[in-house]
C-alpha cells in the first residue's frame, strides 16, 4: 500500500485543497528549532515557510519521531520531510528528492579530552564508535577501510549518539556536520568537539515528498527562484551556513 | 537558578499534556471497561468470544505497538492517515494526541474491563439472593446494593492499574506527542541540557504518589463502612 | 383456609432429582419446623418458595390463590415471580446484610425500592413515606432490641445481632410467611440463644414461618408442627411430641438417633 | 514471500535477544525479590523503610527512564560510562545488555517483592501457629509448609507481572539493545519495510500466550492439592 | 504425682490483665473441661500452656519438672520453648491442616521433622524410620475411622473428617497432654458428634486432656473435672455433677442459666 493514492491525480491539487503542508519535522539546531521566545525558527523553517508562502499555502510544522520519518511519510501524517533530510540511494526507493539545497558532510565527534589522542582517522583504528542505525554516518564509518576494525554500535538517532559520546559510552560518533557545529560547545556538550582534519563522506541535503508525487515539481521550481533572487542565501547566511549551500550549488 | 525555573516551566507543559492524556484515558476507558465487562460476561456466546478473544490481544501486545498501529495504519493500510481526520479542527498535533490517547483508551478499558469482571464476580451470591427476596428488580440491585461493593473490590487493582498509566503516557513520545518525557528530550537536541530528562522522575513519582494517595483515602473512606 | 398449600413440589438438578414431590399446608400463625438429615432437600425446598429455584413441578398456593404452577408459563415469567415473592420473606444462614448501609437503612431501602408512586403519593410525599418507613424500621429494631444500633454498620455487629437485623428487614415488608433456613448455624451457642428468641417472640405475635433447624430443643418446644424430610421426601410430619416421642419411620428414629444424645 | 521468511528469521534474531532479556530478568529478579520483600517486612527499622521507600520509588517512575539512568548516568555523572567496565569483555552491545538487565531486574524485583509481601501476609497465622505447635523450626516452617502455599498465592499476580515484562522487554530498544522491536525498526530504517513492525505483534502475543498457559497450568496443578 | 502443675500464672495484653493467676493441677489420664463465657480467658490459658503466648508470671510444671516460669530467662528462649511445647498437644478450632499434604502425610510430616539422628539411626535409617511412622499413622487413621482418607487433601475432607485428622496429628507426637480449643464450634450439629466421639474414645484410652468447650452436654458428661474461668481467674472447679447441680458462684450460676435452656 502507499498512500499517494489518495491524491491520485496530484499531491498538489491534495495539498491545495487542504489548504496546508503538514511538513515533518524533529528540532535540530539550526535546521528547525524553538528559539527563546519560544516560536519555531531555523534554516529550514524559514525555507519552507517561504516556499509555502509562493505556493500560496499554509507550512504547518509538526515535530516527528526521527525512527519512524518513512512511517509518517507513507501513512500521510506528514506531506513532506523538511529537515536536513541527506539524500541517499537507498531512501530513493522510497521517496522523490528535490533539488539538493544543502551540502552535508559527515564528521567525527569526540570528547576534547580525548583531543591528542584521536586526531586522524588512523587513531580511531581501535575507537569505540556509533553513528545513527541507517544514517549515512554509519555508511561512513562502515565503508572506510581505516576503520575496519573499529567497535560499532548504532544508535536510535543522532541526537541519542550524541548523549551517548557525552556520557563516554562510545569515543567517537559520526554525525551530521550542521547538527555537530550546532551542538558542540553548547550547554551540556560544552566538552564536545568536531576533529575537523578527518574527512568523510559528504552528501546533499533535499526535501522529502511521497514517490511520485508533482509536489517535487512544484518546489524544485520555486526554488530556482529563490536560488535566483538570492533570497535562499539571504537565510543560508542568517544561520551560517553560507559555505555549505554553495557547495550544494557547485554540485 | 533560573535555567532551573525555566526548564520546570517548560517540563510543566509538557507535563500539561501528560495530565490531559491521562486524565482523558481514565475518563473514556472507564466506562468502555464497563461495557467491555458486560460483553465479555455476556450471555450471548458469539459476543462473549469476540469480546474476550480482543481483550486477550490488547493485553498480549505492548502498547507501544497499538500506538504505532492506530497512528500509522490508517494511512498506509486505508489511505487515510490521521491527521487529515480533521479532529477538532484538524490540527496535526491534535490529531495525534487523539490518536495516541484512542489506543490508551482501548489499551486501558481492557485491562480494567478484566478488573471489573473480577469484582463483580467476587460479590457473594448471597447478595443477589437477598435482593432478589427482597423484591427489588435487577437495575435496583446492581445500582443500589451490588455497585458500591463492586467500587470496594476493585478499588486496590484499580490503584496499581492507575500508577502504571502515569508511567505508560511516557510512550505516547513515540508517536510524536510532546508530553513531559518528549518536553526532556527537546531541552537535550535544542539546548542541549541533560538534566531535564531524569528531573522527569521527579514529576512523575509525585503524581504517582497523588494517585495512591487518593486510592488509599477512597479505600479508608469505604472501609469505615465495612471491613 | 390454609394459608399456604404446596402441592407434589419436584426440582430436579440436572439428574440428581432433590425434591421428589413435596405436599403439605400451613395454617395461619402456625410454625412449621423442617428437619432432615444433610442433603434431604430441606434447604432446596425453601429456595422454591422463595423462587430462588424454579421447581420443575407442582404448586404453590397462599390463601388460596395459585402463585406458582410448574404448567404455567405465565406465572414463571419474572416479573409475576418478583411480585409473588413478595408472600414470602426468608432468612439466610449467611445473614446477607448490605455491608454498606447502616442497620435502619438496611431496613428502609427494600420496601423503598418496592414502592409504587401510589404508596408514595397515598403516605403525602417522598419524605413523609420515608419518614413512615423509619418509624416503623425503629418500631422492629426495638422489638428485637437493637434501637441503639441503628446507626451501625452491620460489620460492627455480632453475628447475632445481624441475624436479628436480617430477620427485621424481612418483617419490613410484611411478608404472610416468613422463612428460616439454619438461622442459627453460623453462629455460637451463646448468640443462637438471642435469635431463637427472637423467632419465640414473632410466634408469640402470631407470626407464620417455616425454619429450617438443626435445633432439635428448638423444633421441639417452639414449632407447632414438625416436618421430617428425607431422600425428597417429607417422611413424616405431626406435632413435635409426636415425631419425637413416637417416631414412625426408620429413617426419622435413626436421625433422631444421631441428633440427640 | 521469500522476503517474509528472511524478516521473518531477522525478527527471530532480536527476538532471541528479547527472550534472553526475559528469562535472565526472571532468573535474577526473583531471588532479589525474596531478599526485598524480607528486608521491607524486617523488624529493623531503618532497613525497613528505605527497603520500602526504594520499592516506592522504582514502582512510582518508568522504567523508560530507569533505563536511561543506568545507561547514560554513570558516565555523565561518575565519570564511569557503562561501555568500559569490560563487562564479559567488554563488547559494547553486551554492556548495553547488561546495562538494561540490571535496570529490568531491579524495577521488576520490586514489583515482584510487593506481590511476595502480599503472598506471605495472606498465610492464615493459624498454620504458623500449627508448625509451632508441632515443634517445627522456623526454616521448617517455612519451607516445608509455608513456602508453597506462598507460590500458590502468588501465582495469578505473577501471571500478570511476568506478561507485563514481555511487553516491557521492548523498551529496551531506547537504550540500543536490539531486540525484535528495534530489529523491526532497522528493517524500516535500512530497507524501507514497514510491516515487520506490525508483524512483532505475532511474537509478543504469542510469548505472552504461552507464558500464561504455563501459568494456568502450574495454577491447575496447585488447585488439585487444596482450593 | 500431679502430671500436670500450673501456678499463679498471669498475662497480660498491653492494659488489659487477661490471665489474673491461674492455679490448677491435673492428674495422669484426667480429663478437664475449661467452661466460661466469652472474653473469660479460656483461649489465652490454652496458648500460654502451648506457648504459643508468653505467659507473664507463673510456672508450669509437667511431672514435677518445672517448664516454664515466668522469671527464668533460660527457660523463654526460644530453642527451650521448642523443645517444652512438645509436652502439649493442641488441637485448634480451624483445624489448621497443611493443605498441600495428604492425609496421612499431615501426620507423619510433624515427627519426621522433630526427630534426631539418633532417632533415626535408632529405627534402621531414614526408609524405615519413615515406614514406621506410616504405620503409626495408618494405627491412628484406623482408630478415627478414617483409614481410607490417608491419600486425600484435606479440602477433599468434611470439617469434622478434618478435625479428626488434626487430633491424629496431634496424637502422633505423643504429648502428655493433649488440648482442644473449642474443637466442634466450626461444624455443624452433626459432625460435631464424630468428633466428640473420638475424644470420648480418647478419654477410654487414658489419654490426659484440656478441651475448652460450649457443649455443656460433653463436659457434663465426659470430664472428670471442670474449671470454670470468669474475668480471668477460676471462679470455680470441681466434678460436672457438683458444678452443674450445685454452683456456688453467682457467676456461675448466671453462666449456666444462659447456656442452658
Ligand atoms: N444448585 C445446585 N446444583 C446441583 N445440586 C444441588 C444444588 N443445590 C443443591 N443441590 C443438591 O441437592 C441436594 C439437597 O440439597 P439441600 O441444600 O436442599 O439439602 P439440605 O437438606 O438443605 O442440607 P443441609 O442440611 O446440608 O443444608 C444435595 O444433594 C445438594 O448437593
Ligand atoms: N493477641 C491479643 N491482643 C490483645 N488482646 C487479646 C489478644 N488475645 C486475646 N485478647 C483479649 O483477651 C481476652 C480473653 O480472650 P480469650 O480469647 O482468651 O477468651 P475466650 O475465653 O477464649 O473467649 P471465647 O469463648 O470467645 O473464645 C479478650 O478480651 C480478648 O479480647
Ligand atoms: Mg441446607
Ligand atoms: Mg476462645
Amino acid at each position: 500500500a502507499g498512500g499517494t493514492e489518495t491524491a491520485s491525480d496530484s499531491d498538489y491539487e491534495y495539498i491545495k485543497n487542504n489548504g496546508k503542508m503538514v511538513i515533518g519535522i524533529t528540532e535540530y539546531q539550526p535546521m528547525n528549532y524553538y528559539d527563546e521566545n519560544g516560536t519555531l525558527t531555523g534554516f529550514d523553517t524559514e525555507f519552507a515557510q517561504a516556499v509555502c508562502e509562493k505556493l500560496g499555502i499554509q507550512a504547518e510544522f509538526q515535530i516527528i519521531d526521527w525512527d519512524t520519518k518513512e512511517t509518517e511519510l507513507k501513512s500521510s501524517n506528514i506531506d513532506c520531510i523538511w529537515n536536513g533530510l541527506t539524500v541517499t540511494e537507498e531512501r530513493r526507493g522510497n521517496m522523490d528528492f528535490t533539488t539538493p539545497y544543502l551540502a552535508n558532510k559527515q564528521c567525527v565527534v569526540i570528547n576534547s579530552a580525548d583531543a591528542d589522542k584521536y586526531t586522524d582517522i588512523a587513531s580511531l583504528s581501535s575507537a569505540l564508535m556509533s553513528a545513527e542505525s541507517g544514517s549515512a554516518g554509519e555508511t561512513a564509518i562502515q565503508s572506510a577501510t581505516e576503520l575496519a576494525s573499529v567497535s560499532y554500535t548504532a544508535s536510535a538517532s543522532q541526537a541519542d549518539a550524541l548523549l551517548a559520546l557525552n556520557a563516554g559510552n562510545y569515543d567517537a560518533i559520526v554525525i551530521d556536520y550542521t547538527m555537530a557545529k550546532a551542538s558542540c560547545g553548547q550547554g551540556d556538550y560544552s566538552n564536545l568537539m568536531i576533529v575537523e582534519n578527518i574527512p568523510m563522506a559528504s552528501e546533499l541535503y533535499a526535501i522529502g515528498f511521497r514517490t511520485g508525487s508533482d509536489m517535487t515539481g512544484h518546489v524544485n521550481e520555486v526554488i530556482k527562484e529563490m536560488v535566483a533572487d538570492g533570497s535562499l542565501k539571504a537565510i543560508a547566511d542568517k544561520y551560517e551556513l553560507t559555505e555549505l549551500y554553495e557547495e550544494a550549488l557547485n554540485q | 537558578m533560573e535555567t532551573f525555573i525555566k526548564v520546570t516551566l517548560q517540563l510543566a507543559g509538557g507535563f500539561g499534556t501528560t495530565l490531559a492524556l491521562f486524565f482523558l484515558t481514565l475518563l473514556f476507558a472507564i466506562p468502555l471497561a464497563l461495557l467491555f465487562a458486560v460483553f465479555a460476561g455476556s450471555s450471548i456466546k458469539p459476543l462473549k468470544y469476540l469480546m474476550r478473544a480482543f481483550i486477550y490481544i490488547i493485553r498480549g501486545t505492548p502498547l507501544l505497538l497499538q500506538l504505532m498501529i492506530v497512528v500509522y495504519l490508517p494511512g498506509i493500510a486505508f489511505n487515510a492517515p490521521l491527521t487529515k481526520w480533521q479532529i477538532f479542527g484538524g490540527n496535526v498535533a491534535t490529531s495525534y494526541f487523539c490518536g495516541a490517547l484512542f489506543a490508551f483508551v482501548v489499551n486501558y478499558a481492557c485491562y480494567f474491563a478484566e478488573i471489573f469482571r473480577g469484582g463483580i464476580e467476587n460479590i457473594p451470591k448471597g447478595q443477589y439472593e437477598a435482593c432478589a427476596v427482597l423484591g427489588m428488580t435487577r437495575s435496583q440491585t446492581f445500582f443500589r446494593v451490588i455497585l458500591l461493593q463492586v467500587i470496594r473490590n476493585i478499588l486496590a487493582p484499580m490503584s496499581n492499574e492507575v500508577v502504571t498509566l502515569v508511567k505508560d503516557t511516557a510512550l505516547a513520545r513515540t508517536v510524536s506527542v510532546v508530553e513531559i518525557f518528549f518536553a526532556a528530550s527537546e531541552l537535550l537536541r535544542v539546548q542541549f541540557i541533560i538534566w531535564p530528562l531524569f528531573y522527569t522522575g521527579v514529576f512523575y513519582l509525585g503524581f504517582s504518589a497523588l494517585v495512591t494517595l487518593l486510592f488509599n483515602m477512597a479505600e479508608k473512606k469505604l472501609s469505615k463502612y465495612w471491613k | 383456609m390454609a394459608i399456604l398449600e404446596v402441592k407434589d413440589l419436584k426440582k430436579n438438578f440436572g439428574n440428581t432429582e432433590v425434591l421428589k414431590g413435596i405436599s403439605f399446608t400451613m395454617e395461619k400463625g402456625e410454625v412449621l419446623s423442617i428437619i432432615g438429615s444433610s442433603g434431604s432437600g430441606k434447604t432446596t425446598l425453601l429456595r422454591c418458595l422463595n423462587f430462588l429455584e424454579t421447581a420443575d413441578h407442582g404448586t404453590i398456593s397462599v390463601e388460596g390463590k395459585t402463585i406458582y404452577d410448574g404448567e404455567s408459563a405465565v406465572l414463571r415469567s419474572e416479573k409475576q415471580i418478583r411480585k409473588n415473592r413478595l408472600n414470602f420473606g426468608l432468612v439466610f444462614q449467611q445473614f446477607n446484610l448490605f455491608p454498606q448501609y447502616s442497620v435502619l437503612r438496611n431496613l428502609t431501602l427494600p420496601p423503598e425500592l418496592n414502592a409504587s408512586k401510589e404508596d408514595i403519593n397515598n403516605s403525602g410525599g417522598k419524605t413523609a413515606f420515608r419518614k413512615q418507613l423509619e418509624t416503623k424500621g425503629m418500631e422492629l429494631l426495638t422489638r428485637i432490641g437493637l434501637a441503639e444500633k441503628k446507626d451501625s454498620y452491620p460489620c460492627e455487629l455480632s453475628g447475632g445481632q445481624q441475624q436479628r437485623v436480617a430477620i427485621a428487614r424481612a418483617l419490613m415488608l410484611t411478608p404472610d410467611i416468613l422463612c428460616f433456613d439454619e438461622p442459627t448455624s453460623a453462629l455460637d451457642p451463646e448468640l443462637t440463644r438471642e435469635v431463637l428468641q427472637v423467632i419465640k417472640d414473632l410466634k408469640n405475635s402470631n407470626n407464620t414461618m417455616i425454619v429450617v433447624t438443626h435445633e432439635m430443643d428448638f423444633a421441639r418446644n417452639v414449632s407447632d408442627r414438625i416436618l421430617f424430610m428425607s431422600d425428597g421426601y417429607v417422611a413424616e410430619s405431626g406435632a413435635p411430641d409426636k415425631l419425637f416421642n413416637a417416631p414412625e419411620t426408620a429413617a426419622l428414629k435413626s436421625f433422631l438417633n444421631n441428633s440427640l444424645n
